[in-house]
């Protein structure tokens, strides 16, 4: 199978795939919030796309840190500061391992989570954000952990990680269905109160997408 | 969607270019990052930044001069300022004294200036300190929330905040002070005729009936707290005022400066029919009026409608108002 | 159709209470002649009066103020003033030199001055004397018509002529041959990506379908010469600046100053964006831009589109429009 | 049969009633205009209703002036100026006649449309303005004054004024026809060129029923 660095650049280049063609509905959903979700995410993973060449010469922490610079340069706005966020810190908490555990990935999916709470100020599950998605998806995979065999997890293994990835997905999808009927806390739409309820949270969505594109490109290897 | 543009992507970018190049005795610029900085050269003062989105227009970018903003950084339509371009920003302007941002309330400018300073502390770059706007009194405030939005009251901000900053011996501290000062004392509210249509998407953010009004809207096409009848301005203009006017409360013998800002698309006639109710019911009230400003100073691209804003005053935020700043749009 | 007015008739009459007030120290008001002058005495200088109908804010009566223009009467909504207006607002602030009528050429507002100027005469008032201006190059010029509209260039003459008549020793004759010369020396032409709503109509005046413009447009909701596709921001910039530097023409190394001009629902976003191509086209052409003005100078109540006007240059023009201009809209 | 003043009175009032009924006719004609023919002329009128009580103090040739002062300083614009013009010009050339003869109202009405002629920058018939209506209505009623008998029209007689009137009304009328299809070369609908053809020129209506009232009026007499 693959080693872990190009996987990642396969996820990036899938995740690339579906979030530029979600524009449309990106910005429909953020049309409780001031509808430039789409343009902005699309605009970053262009530019994703315009650094992929780059990689080659890079470790996989380096990589996720690439892509939420470029995320953060190019999208500007609360999903720019949140991707960005999300990525650079995954990326920081790999640091300089090449081959990383999945208790690794799993650190620093909780520890990416943790800043963009913080930068959110102090965003929860329930205030209909990207959290929604994200938190479940890791609160999965930690329990899926727990489930596993030490075997299985002792090192790195893409049987596990399809399993942990699986959790994640299901766990991100789910929650992101249920902000369809939550009144916004936080961001943009939280403003029109109880009128933001009956819409997906484009964010979330965001999250279920990347989840989701690393989930296809494991299982094209089993 | 029939706008004066090229590709909805460059919007922006051309615009900035138009800008400076219609004010090449003042204005500089980074463009790459969206940067509009000051051009005089100046020494030994705090400098002052702003940023947001685009589509605000005259906002940010064209109150960068003498007695105003030092910099400003301009984002998307809509889309908070990246955290680059406001490290550069700032690194930019920077004469030692330190660099005070000033940043309307919304999650995205927040935590995009947010990033900048722990980049800016990291880096060993210049001091910075930052002031959260938050005028809006159609959003309930609550520390569960998102809290009140930041709309045109932030021009006074700018203004009273950029005049102090080129008097001899001010510090960050001080200037910080000042502008949470002035941010206690300014309160607004707007309402729209109909939404805007942002390059991007094409057709308008929100729809409105042919006698729907919407209150309380934001300065991004969000839709407001409340759909409600379409009023004559008087009426109208009473709602949102009054809303205004018992938020902070402003009281009989204040002093105020109005502030009647149209959202893009609303004639600048309707916007002086708009102030002379004003006038009438602060009168009525007994709340003096020192100052009036009517024109479009923070819009939403082609939204029709207007903001009311009101700001306190005591006698050093009159005589910073009224000194002449060398900006662009020479309002001020 | 939702505007933030009252009654329709009650529109011209609660704009000008709006200005007057929101100006309480420029600005003085006869106001059921709709007659506004400036509050600061003056002695000895022949005075300069416009006037035209309403709706194209901020013109005429926000151009009032040392500087610039001595009274302004307004008409209603796209109606000329009416006579007796303007007999009352030259005698209101001649001071013994005489007036000058600066009008906008429409058969309206000439037939409405001129009936003034022979009542003037006939009661032996103010000596007065009228200049007309024409400055846009959509309307062919023939003796057999209406001939060619004044339109946004309009304010180029009141800056100029107004900042002249400040000068000691300035005469009715001098004034009016300068008046001549600047009105020589501009021209505009405008487009609309959407017609204007009149308060009375309640209707736009013209049909636009999503995917047309209307080239050639007047101030006035008067459809233009010619409909055409949709163009991008580039090509239809392109289109009326080359008609309006062929017509003079202007030329290689002459000194121009550039307006852009919004028509009321426009953003001024893209007026720059208007302004970044006006200026790379000049500069094809070598044309050198001296100074641009962008923003919405005179409109067409809620009309979505611009006009761009050139003024070829002189010493004595460039030093005219510099100088400061005490008026509501400080642009100039 | 009434006196000239209470028939001028009558004939004021039901030409106000008339304008002020065809406001939105006229606002939609000049729509190739600026569409503020119909409320200008509504003003108009309405002020002119306002002073018609005044009308007993005065003689035949003030009231027309009068009239026409109220209409010039409250209609403003080009029908402001030309409608004033008309009738200030008409009660100048009657003068203090308290009883003029018919060739005395036809005289009148000649120099009210020189002067017309003059203010709108030599207004011609085929330009596509109120003179295609006035012009014809003034040759017709020369026309009928030469027709008729010395002995009708030698001091005023109701029935000859009424055949005068009658000419032209339908001189009027037809001159307003004949707008429909003319390019507009005065006025504002002038600057559409070709495409100002089509719509009947609002000012000739409001001559036309300027004169309708008037025959009106007299008809009823009859
Ligand atoms: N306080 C917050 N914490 C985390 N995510 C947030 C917060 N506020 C908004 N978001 C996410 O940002 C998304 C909107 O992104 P974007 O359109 O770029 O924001 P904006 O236009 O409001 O700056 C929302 O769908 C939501 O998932
Ligand atoms: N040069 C002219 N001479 C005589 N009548 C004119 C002239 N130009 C326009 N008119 C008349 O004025 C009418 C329009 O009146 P109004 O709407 O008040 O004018 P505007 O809005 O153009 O000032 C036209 O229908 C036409 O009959
Ligand atoms: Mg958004
Ligand atoms: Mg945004
Ligand atoms: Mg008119
Ligand atoms: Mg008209």
């Amino acid at each position: 199978m693959a080693n872990q660095k190009d996987t990642l650049i396969k996820v990036i280049e899938a995740a690339s795939k579906k979030l530029i063609a979600a524009e449309n509905e990106l910005t429909e959903l953020d049309s409780m919030g001031d509808a430039d979700c789409g343009s902005g995410v699309r605009r970053g993973f262009e530019a994703v796309n315009g650094v992929v060449g780059e990689f080659a010469q890079l470790e996989v922490g380096d990589i996720l840190k690439k892509v939420g610079f470029t995320l953060a340069y190019t999208i500007g706005g609360t999903s720019g500061a949140m991707l960005g966020t999300g990525f650079i810190e995954t990326g920081k908490s790999i640091g300089d391992k090449s081959n990383p555990e999945i208790a690794d990935w799993i650190k620093a999916a909780d520890s990416a989570l943790e800043v963009i709470k913080r930068r959110g100020g102090n965003t929860r599950v329930g205030d209909k954000t990207l959290v929604d998605a994200l938190e479940p998806a890791v609160i999965a995979m930690k329990k899926m952990l727990d489930v596993l065999q030490p075997a299985e997890v002792s090192e790195y293994s893409s049987d596990a990680l399809l399993q942990v990835m699986e959790a994640a997905y299901m766990a991100a999808r789910e929650g992101s269905d249920r902000t369809i009927d939550m009144i916004a806390r936080k961001g943009r739409a939280s403003y029109v109160g109880e009128r933001s309820r009956g819409n997906r949270d484009p964010g979330s969505l965001i999250v279920v997408l990347i989840f989701e594109a690393a989930l296809e490109v494991l299982r094209s290897y089993s | 969607m029939k706008k004066i543009i090229n590709r909805p992507d460059d919007v922006v970018d051309e615009m900035l270019k138009g800008l400076v190049l219609s004010n090449p005795d003042k204005l500089s610029a980074v463009f790459e990052k969206r940067i509009i900085y000051r051009k005089d050269p100046y020494l030994n003062k705090v400098a002052v930044i702003s940023g947001s989105g685009s589509g605000h227009e005259p906002d940010q970018a064209f109150y960068v001069g003498r007695g105003m903003l030092d910099a400003a950084c301009a984002g998307q339509v809509f889309a908070a300022p990246t955290l680059d371009a406001i490290v550069d920003a700032a690194k930019l302007v920077d004469r030692g004294r330190g660099v005070l941002f000033l940043v309307k309330n919304y999650t995205g400018d927040r935590a995009n200036f947010e990033m900048a300073s722990e980049m800016l502390e990291f880096e060993g770059g210049p001091d910075v300190d930052t002031v959260i706007i938050n005028d809006d009194v159609a959003v309930k405030d609550s520390t569960f929330t998102a809290g009140r939005r930041g709309v045109a009251g932030a021009m006074f901000v700018y203004k009273i905040v950029g005049a102090k900053s080129e008097e001899e011996g001010v510090n960050l501290k001080s200037l910080k002070t000042l502008a949470m000062e002035v941010n206690d004392n300014v309160r607004s509210m707007g309402f729209a005729l109909k939404s805007c249509t942002t390059p991007a998407k094409g057709s308008p953010t929100f729809d409105l009936g042919p006698d729907e009004i919407e209150l309380g809207v934001g300065l991004h096409g969000e839709p407001g707290r409340q759909r409600v009848k379409f009023m004559p301005a008087d009426q109208v203009i009473k709602t949102i005022t009054d809303a205004v006017v018992e938020d902070l409360p402003y009281a009989s013998g204040d002093e105020v400066a109005v502030m009647v800002n149209g959202l893009g698309g609303t004639p600048i006639g309707e916007l002086y029919i708009s102030a002379k109710i004003v006038h009438e019911i602060l009168e009525n009230k007994k709340i003096k009026i020192f100052k009036t400003y009517v024109n479009n100073f923070c819009t939403s691209l082609d939204m029709e409608g207007c903001s009311v804003s009101l700001l306190r005053l005591n006698e050093e935020f009159k005589k910073l108002l009224q000194s002449p700043a060398d900006i662009p749009v020479r309002y001020f």
